[in-house]
């Protein structure tokens, strides 16, 4: 039997699966649960292996169903998704084991993980969708599975949150929706290829497009946050710390970006798309929001707010990447997509545990919790630099080659986005290491638990230390083969005509 | 196998069935359940014989068309027949639960009945036949509807009464027309006749009207909120899931064989009326304190996008709003025995009071979130795909305004199913006490939301069957 | 037979053993600076220099390759570094003593971490045989040297390193985009390379006043220099030894090792260099004497030795052929900077501690600044108050106006009562009849036009 | 004009007749009344179009639908009337009312 026909549709079922018995299991079964969202992530990571090594070697894996006639649910990896698919799946292993440590004893567990693992499913398949259709399906899937997690907790202010992140993005989701039947009511055809399907229909249908180009990004845009889409974000930060993860880092937002990607790369061809005229607005949404989401951050106190501003502001560069048009700026967009996603993740893990152990909620109480949490705050130190865009880091490597993009590509302008936005991240994170690194502790914590002698449960403790190493790694390590710029520059010499 | 009448016996079982349950009142819930099997059984060799060997006609007592009863069964029918066959199953099974053995006694055999008139209605060839297979089918919903006891219900059962009889009569002079002008009341045979002439635009105004009025198309929707509200809960289920969608069966049938009149200002206007539907039936379940209520008028909504593949008139629209049929019978069942199932187990069912019951009861808000999945059009559903079908009918025709309301009800939708959704995520913690509610009703209401969704991942084999005997005209699928 | 197998055999050890001395140089106390790593060594920052002092001990010059390092890096000894080297490392011993010796008391964690941090990013930067090498060493050098300012102190430390961090990051967005024009130039980023490739691109000008700019910064050139006179004034010992050595030398190392000097010919902006320069010098002898602080004595002093080191780039942009003859010079200029300051800033903190002149402090003991101090302060509180305030001010008076027109319920009203109406029996029939009869109307009117 | 369309006409004279009452009339059974007068006047035009020809047998098909019909009615009727019973036994007044259940 050939397993290359299956093996993308196992990758999302690794997960469906376990989620979907987790629902029915009781709450007491701590111990099965565990095993059993342990054994799906890995399961899932070590069938995404496989998956890496087979397109290296160029196997061709392939699911396709009959969705309807004419429309298929095609499962694909190829060179873009293999990058989505190995950045969710490997957070979402380090999530859940986070996500065990910081849920112990709280209720409706059985529930969440449930929900959990549904979320990373349709993240998954967001990322091996083939074609526009089975990407929509994920998509809306994701939008579901990701609602009672924000309401998780059930307060006033969860359910406000989740009022907002539903408003918008099934609006979102509608417009998705409507630009895709409107485009295959064109083409006939969604199938995601290199550099687009849709080049030969420009004759006649070029406003169609236009339209279709600005429905499609406008219901991305939701998920990704980009102005004026974005406050569902901040809001939905009342969440439980991995669920933030999960929404700024693995799933949801990268869902959004990567379906730009998508759009861009692959439906319109960046070529043609740059000869629509459809890019330079994008970029300009995508620069705006960067000063915006940065300078809105600046002024939060809420320590995870900030971060969610922050998140506003980052995602836009990958938005950014791809709008310039240039091969350069491309892989920066594509790179970023997998460095702010480990970065951000390191920085909610490590909010999540101030949270949790100390009761820190606000930037204001974190003077000297450097002192009483050193390994978190060394993991956050790494993560925030990384954001700032400081050498070593991933989000150097971005930031570098989203930089040379924009002067490869002539757009100069960008040079000074990216100035301003660093001066700005340096800015909003900046007086959270001063305060936490230097100033003196106060004499009691709002609210603080004792883990013996270390700072706070392993579970809590190695998620963020895992993944700021996996910063720097990612930082030094960018030449390395297998590297995720690696990639980006091989995925870069399919989408761009030779 | 092959030569057996699969049909027939569809319609024969539930009225052995209801015999059997009046016959002995003590035995009506195990004898129910047996007969919901065998027309399961029947639903499933009828489609087999479709499948296999095309649309099937049988003549009863051998007389034939112009003057004996015919029974026809092709795609459209069919899949009538098997919806109707698995939400059947599904409240037969729930309704072993529901009633008490004082209720269970009448609901048994008036359900029995319901199901043999629908049955009948679907596979009846002619015109006459459709008007008492339709009054049948109207007696016993009241019937049922009146089950409930109490102010609200018998009101809500009496005006609906009304109402039906009165499109049965409309309906049923609209018959004497046509007979008079054709001389036949075979569907195929009028087909072949048909003429323009004012008797028969006579009679289309009043068979539509009548039909209308009873599939509650806005405005004239007014007696289905009470009615369906107030009924019991598998009673809800099964007036919303099918009991409605027969007279839009008819409808159906007319409009594509008997008035193959091309009228496209009536076809647009049909299609307004069903726009305002879905943005007013959204608009007023939004409204709703009850979740009864709510959903009633979610049904309000949901017929409206029924009609909107009217104006469009394509293939891909019929096929759309069909499968629209399909999902929203299922998902609309789902949701009212999950709306029954909290009613039961909190004795109310105000919206705004729903945190307590719904943390109690898992996994009937799970059957409600994901028949709300579907109702919304959310992927992967049934509802999905109709509502990308009756889109890209939309889209292709250039008549995008329909584009609009569909997205606008969907997100209509969206609104009031998280509405109640939103409720189960409290603060409370869940406690083990003993349920009221028995385990089947909560599965029964959980399996066919389940199939609402699953209906969105096997698109293909019901459109394929759809084509069987071309009920949408030559068209070819696509 | 032997030699023919001998020779290559030698050489791969050799180029092992120059990989591994060269990275442990940055990588030793890279690790050390873990805090659990070092918790049972003595004398963590001594041994962190070790590697440095074997490799000082290495005769020849060594250099490798590290393609997979950040976008492929390398890092090697020359005779101009082997200097600098040599001088960092009597800096960061002496100062290592110091961070222990005068209380005998080890510091504390987060003093040592940085301390080491700051020392990977000196000794790494004078290592870096590439700009991009040498820009991620000398940024952690600049953050961790920051950390090593604050660490510990009360206020005034903390806001000399405020400022010290504010240049900082404008100075690493400087070189930062620098970085990125010699990036769009030419691929290999080597300092030679880049040197000769953005001497002939189309516009150099515009490099070449980023690296200016931000090493400037970085180095506390005047007018550039706010942070310097702060930080002499607040570091503790140990780390006033190393202001001279550390901050100040890399960044003029970067200077020369950046700007196309002896590439290029750029009379204009040498001589307007060679103007800053003068003033600079003029600056820290008119404003040392002003302000006759002996603990800011080494702040002018580093001042109007920067300044002459600008007269001196000035007259490499205006001439060229000048520069090649004598720029090599620049590194001992560096070297020496070095020592001169630390001996300087360490001699005046031993006259205070030994002597107590308070007298000496009294003129500026009120803290105010001249005015050119105070600018930048301005600067953020006129921002402030123009922009940043007004933006959430407005979103809240925009919310406040979407909540008023959601308390309007008119359309509820509306809503609720048409539904009534329509439910009425009378009316709804009516709607019936009407129903009936426009149907008949509409088929009549379309067949018979059709 | 033939005596057959008279009949007709009166058959749907009485429809209309029933219709008007059914809207105007509140009591209920005056409604159940007026849907009955409708029926008769439906089942009159059937009656009516069954003489195909003057002198030839009428048809017997519509016979067969009057009759069927009367049986529907029959029954409708009956349930009608016991609902009507139940109604007014539970509220008091054989009406429907027009406010919304709430």
């Amino acid at each position: 039997m050939n397993w290359d026909g299956w093996l993308p549709l196992l990758i999302v079922l690794s997960s469906l699966s376990v989620g979907l018995v987790i629902f029915f299991l009781p709450e007491e079964r701590v111990a099965t649960r565990t095993t059993l969202n342990l054994t799906g992530a890995v399961l899932k990571l070590v069938l995404v292996g496989v998956i890496i090594w087979g397109v290296v070697h160029r196997h061709h894996y392939e699911t396709r169903l009959p969705l309807l006639p004419g429309l298929d649910l095609v499962l694909r990896a190829d060179a873009e998704s293999v990058l989505f698919v190995t950045l969710s799946s490997g957070l979402w292993l380090v999530t859940t084991v986070y996500a065990i440590g910081y849920l112990e004893g709280s209720p409706h567990r059985s529930r969440f993980f449930g929900f959990f693992s549904l979320c990373v499913a349709a993240t998954v398949g967001v990322a091996l969708a083939g074609n526009l259709i089975t990407f929509l399906l994920f998509y809306e899937l994701l939008t579901l599975a990701t609602y009672p997690l924000i309401v998780h907790r059930g307060t006033d202010a969860a359910h406000q949150a989740g009022r907002a992140y539903l408003t918008y993005t099934i609006a979102g989701g509608a417009l998705l929706l409507v630009g895709t039947v409107w485009l295959y009511g064109i083409a006939g055809s969604l199938e995601f290829s290199y550099r687009g399907f849709v080049a030969e229909l420009a004759d006649g249908h070029r406003a169609a497009l236009i339209a279709i180009f600005a429905l499609l990004i406008a219901g991305l845009a939701v998920k990704a946050a980009l102005v004026p889409f974005h406050s569902w974000l901040p809001q939905a930060m009342v969440a439980p710390a991995p669920v933030s993860a999960l929404l700024h880092a693995v799933a949801v937002v990268k869902a959004g970006a990567f379906g730009i990607v998508r759009v861009v790369y692959d439906v319109y061809g960046i070529e043609f798309a740059a000869g629509l005229g459809v890019t330079l607005p994008l970029a300009t949404v995508a620069a705006v929001t960067i000063i915006y989401g940065s300078m809105r951050a600046l002024f939060q106190d809420d320590l995870k707010r900030r971060l969610a501003f922050s998140t506003v502001s980052q995602v836009s560069y990958i938005v950014l990447g791809i709008a310039l048009t240039g091969p350069i700026a491309t892989i920066g967009g594509l790179v970023h997509l997998v460095h702010q996603g480990v970065m951000k993740i390191t920085l909610f893990f490590c909010a999540g545990n101030l949270a949790e152990t100390l009761g820190i909620h606000k930037v204001s109480e974190m003077n000297g919790v450097g002192r009483r949490m050193p390994w978190t705050m060394a993991a956050f130190t790494i993560g925030a630099f990384g954001m700032i865009g400081a050498p070593p880091l991933a989000g150097f490597i971005s930031k570098w080659y989203l930089g040379l993009g924009a002067l490869d590509a002539g757009q100069g302008w960008v040079i000074f986005i990216l100035a301003g936005s660093s001066l700005l991240n340096a800015g909003y994170f900046l007086p959270i290491l001063y305060a936490a690194w230097f100033k003196a502790p106060p004499d009691t914590w709002p609210a603080e638990r004792s883990f013996g002698r270390r700072e706070t449960a392993w579970a809590l403790l190695a998620p963020p230390v895992v993944t700021a190493l996996l910063t720097l790694a990612l930082g030094l390590l960018a030449s390395a083969p297998f590297s995720p710029l690696q990639w980006a520059r091989s995925i870069t010499t399919l989408e761009y005509a030779p | 196998m092959a030569a057996i009448p699969w049909g027939v016996m569809a319609i024969l079982l539930p009225l052995a069935g209801a015999m059997a349950c009046f016959l002995s009142p003590r035995r009506a819930s195990p004898l129910g359940l047996i007969t919901a099997l065998g027309v399961v059984a029947c639903a499933a060799g009828l489609g087999w014989q479709v499948a296999e060997q095309g649309a099937q006609r049988y003549a009863i007592g051998g007389w034939g068309a112009p003057l004996g009863i015919d029974l026809y069964a092709d795609g459209l029918s069919l899949l009538m027949l098997m919806v109707t066959a698995v939400v059947g199953l599904g409240i037969s099974v729930y309704s072993s639960g529901y009633f008490n053995r004082e209720k269970a006694v009448n609901f048994w055999p008036l359900w029995m009945f319901l199901w043999s008139a629908l049955n009948a209605l679907f596979l009846s060839a002619d015109i006459f036949n459709l008007y008492v297979t339709l009054e049948l089918l109207g007696l016993a919903a009241v019937a049922l509807v009146a089950l409930a006891g109490g102010a609200d219900a018998l009101t809500g059962a009496m005006r609906y009464l009304l109402v039906s009889l009165l499109g049965s009569l409309a309906y049923l002079l609209g018959v004497a027309l046509l007979y008079h002008s054709f001389g036949c009341l075979d569907i195929a045979l009028l087909a072949e006749r048909m003429e323009p002439s004012p008797a028969v635009m006579a009679a289309m105004g009043l068979m539509s009207a009548g039909l209308l009025l009873k599939t509650a198309l806005f405005p004239l929707h007014f007696w289905l909120p009470p009615a369906h509200a107030s009924a019991p809960a598998p009673v809800s289920a099964l007036l919303s899931a099918l009991v409605v969608k027969a007279s839009f069966y008819i409808l159906l049938r007319l409009w594509l064989d008997v008035f193959p009149v091309t009228a496209a200002g009536l076809g647009q206007l049909l299609g307004l009326l069903g726009a305002a539907a879905v943005l007013w039936g959204g608009l007023q379940a939004l409204r709703q304190t009850r979740l009864k209520m709510l959903i009633a008028y979610s049904t309000v909504a949901q017929l409206g996008y029924l009609f909107l593949a009217f104006p469009l008139g394509s293939n891909v629209a019929w096929q759309g709003a069909l499968y629209l049929l399909l999902s929203h019978a299922l998902a609309k069942a789902a949701m009212f025995m999950a709306a029954g199932n909290i009613l039961c187990f909190g004795g109310h069912d105000r919206i705004a009071d729903l945190d307590r019951v719904a943390q109690r009861l898992p996994l009937s808000l799970a059957a409600f979130g994901l028949a709300g999945v579907s109702i919304m059009g959310l992927p992967p559903s049934g509802g999905f795909i109709a509502k990308w079908l009756l889109l890209e009918a939309a889209m292709r025709s250039g008549q995008w305004w329909w584009v609009i309301i569909l997205i606008l009800g969907g997100l209509l939708a969206a609104a009031y199913v998280f509405k109640v959704i939103g409720y189960a995520f409290t603060q409370a913690v869940m406690t083990h006490e003993a349920r009221a509610v028995p385990a089947t009703m909560e599965w029964a209401a959980l399996v066919l939301a389940l199939v609402a969704i699953l209906l969105g991942l096997v698109a293909p084999w019901p459109l394929a069957l759809m084509e069987i005997g071309l009920p949408f005209g030559g068209e070819a699928a696509g | 037979m032997g030699a023919f197998y001998h020779d290559p055999g030698i050489r791969a050890v050799n180029d092992v053993l120059s990989v591994i001395l060269l990275l442990s140089v940055p990588g030793l106390p890279l690790l050390l600076a873990f805090p659990a790593l070092r918790s049972r060594l003595s004398w963590p920052c001594h041994i962190a220099l070790l590697p440095a002092v074997v490799l000082l001990a290495v005769p020849e010059v060594v250099s490798i390759e590290v393609p997979w390092l950040l976008l492929g890096t390398g890092l090697g000894i020359d005779a101009a570094s082997r200097w600098l080297l040599a001088m960092s490392v009597v800096l960061w011993a002496a100062a290592a003593t110091l961070l222990h010796a005068p209380t005998g008391q080890p510091a504390d964690d987060c003093l040592t971490t940085c301390f080491l941090l700051t020392l990977v990013g000196s000794l790494g930067a004078i290592l870096a045989t590439d700009q991009v090498g040498f820009f991620a060493f000398s940024t952690l050098m600049g953050y961790g040297f920051y950390g090593l300012l604050v660490a510990g102190g009360d206020e005034a430390p903390r806001r000399a390193g405020r400022v010290y961090l504010g240049i900082l990051i404008l100075a690493d967005l400087a070189l930062f985009e620098a970085l990125l024009i010699a990036a769009e130039t030419i691929e290999d980023l080597g300092f030679e390379a880049v040197r000769h490739a953005v001497a002939r691109s189309p516009s150099p000008g515009l490099y070449l006043s980023m690296v200016l700019v931000g090493y400037a910064l970085k180095a506390g050139v005047w007018p550039l220099h706010f942070w310097l006179p702060l930080a002499f004034r607040s570091a503790r010992p140990a780390v006033a030894l190393l202001l001279g050595g550390v901050p100040i030398a890399i960044g003029l190392l970067g200077m020369v090792r950046w700007a196309p000097v002896g590439e290029i010919n750029f009379p204009d902006i040498g001589l307007i260099i060679q103007g800053l320069g003068l003033a600079a010098m003029l600056y820290a002898v008119l404003a040392g004497l002003e302000r006759a602080q002996l603990k800011l004595l080494p702040a002018y002093a580093a001042i109007l030795a920067t300044g002459l080191f600008a007269i001196a780039l000035g007259t490499g942009l205006a001439d060229p052929a000048a520069w090649n003859r004598y720029g090599d010079l620049a590194h001992v200029f560096i070297v020496s900077l070095g020592f001169g300051l630390a001996g300087l800033a360490t001699a005046i903190r031993w006259l205070e501690a030994r002597y107590h002149c308070p007298a000496m402090l009294a003129r500026q003991a009120d803290g105010s600044n001249p005015w050119f101090e105070r600018w930048p302060g301005a600067v953020v509180r006129w921002a402030a108050r123009m922009g940043f305030d007004t933006l959430p001010r407005l979103r809240a008076s925009w919310l406040a106006e979407v909540g008023r027109l959601r308390q309007v319920r008119a359309w509820k009203r509306m809503l609720d009562g048409s539904e009534r109406f329509l439910q009425r029996w009378t009316f709804a029939i009516t709607l019936f009849l009407l129903l009936g009869m426009v149907v008949v109307a509409f088929v009549g009117a379309s067949s018979w036009i059709g | 004009m033939s005596h057959v369309f008279l009949y007709a006409l009166v058959g749907t004279g009485l429809f209309t007749l029933g219709l008007y009452a059914l809207i105007v009339h509140t009591h209920l059974l005056r409604k159940i009344l007026a849907i009955n007068v409708m029926g008769s006047g439906v089942f009159l035009v059937l009656v009516a179009l069954a003489a195909r020809a003057r002198g030839a047998a009428p048809d017997p098909v519509p016979h067969a639908m009057v009759i069927t019909g009367i049986v529907v009615a029959v029954s409708a009727t009956a349930l009608a009337l016991a609902l009507m019973v139940r109604v007014r036994a539970e509220t008091g007044r054989a009406e429907l009312s027009e406010e919304r259940p709430e």
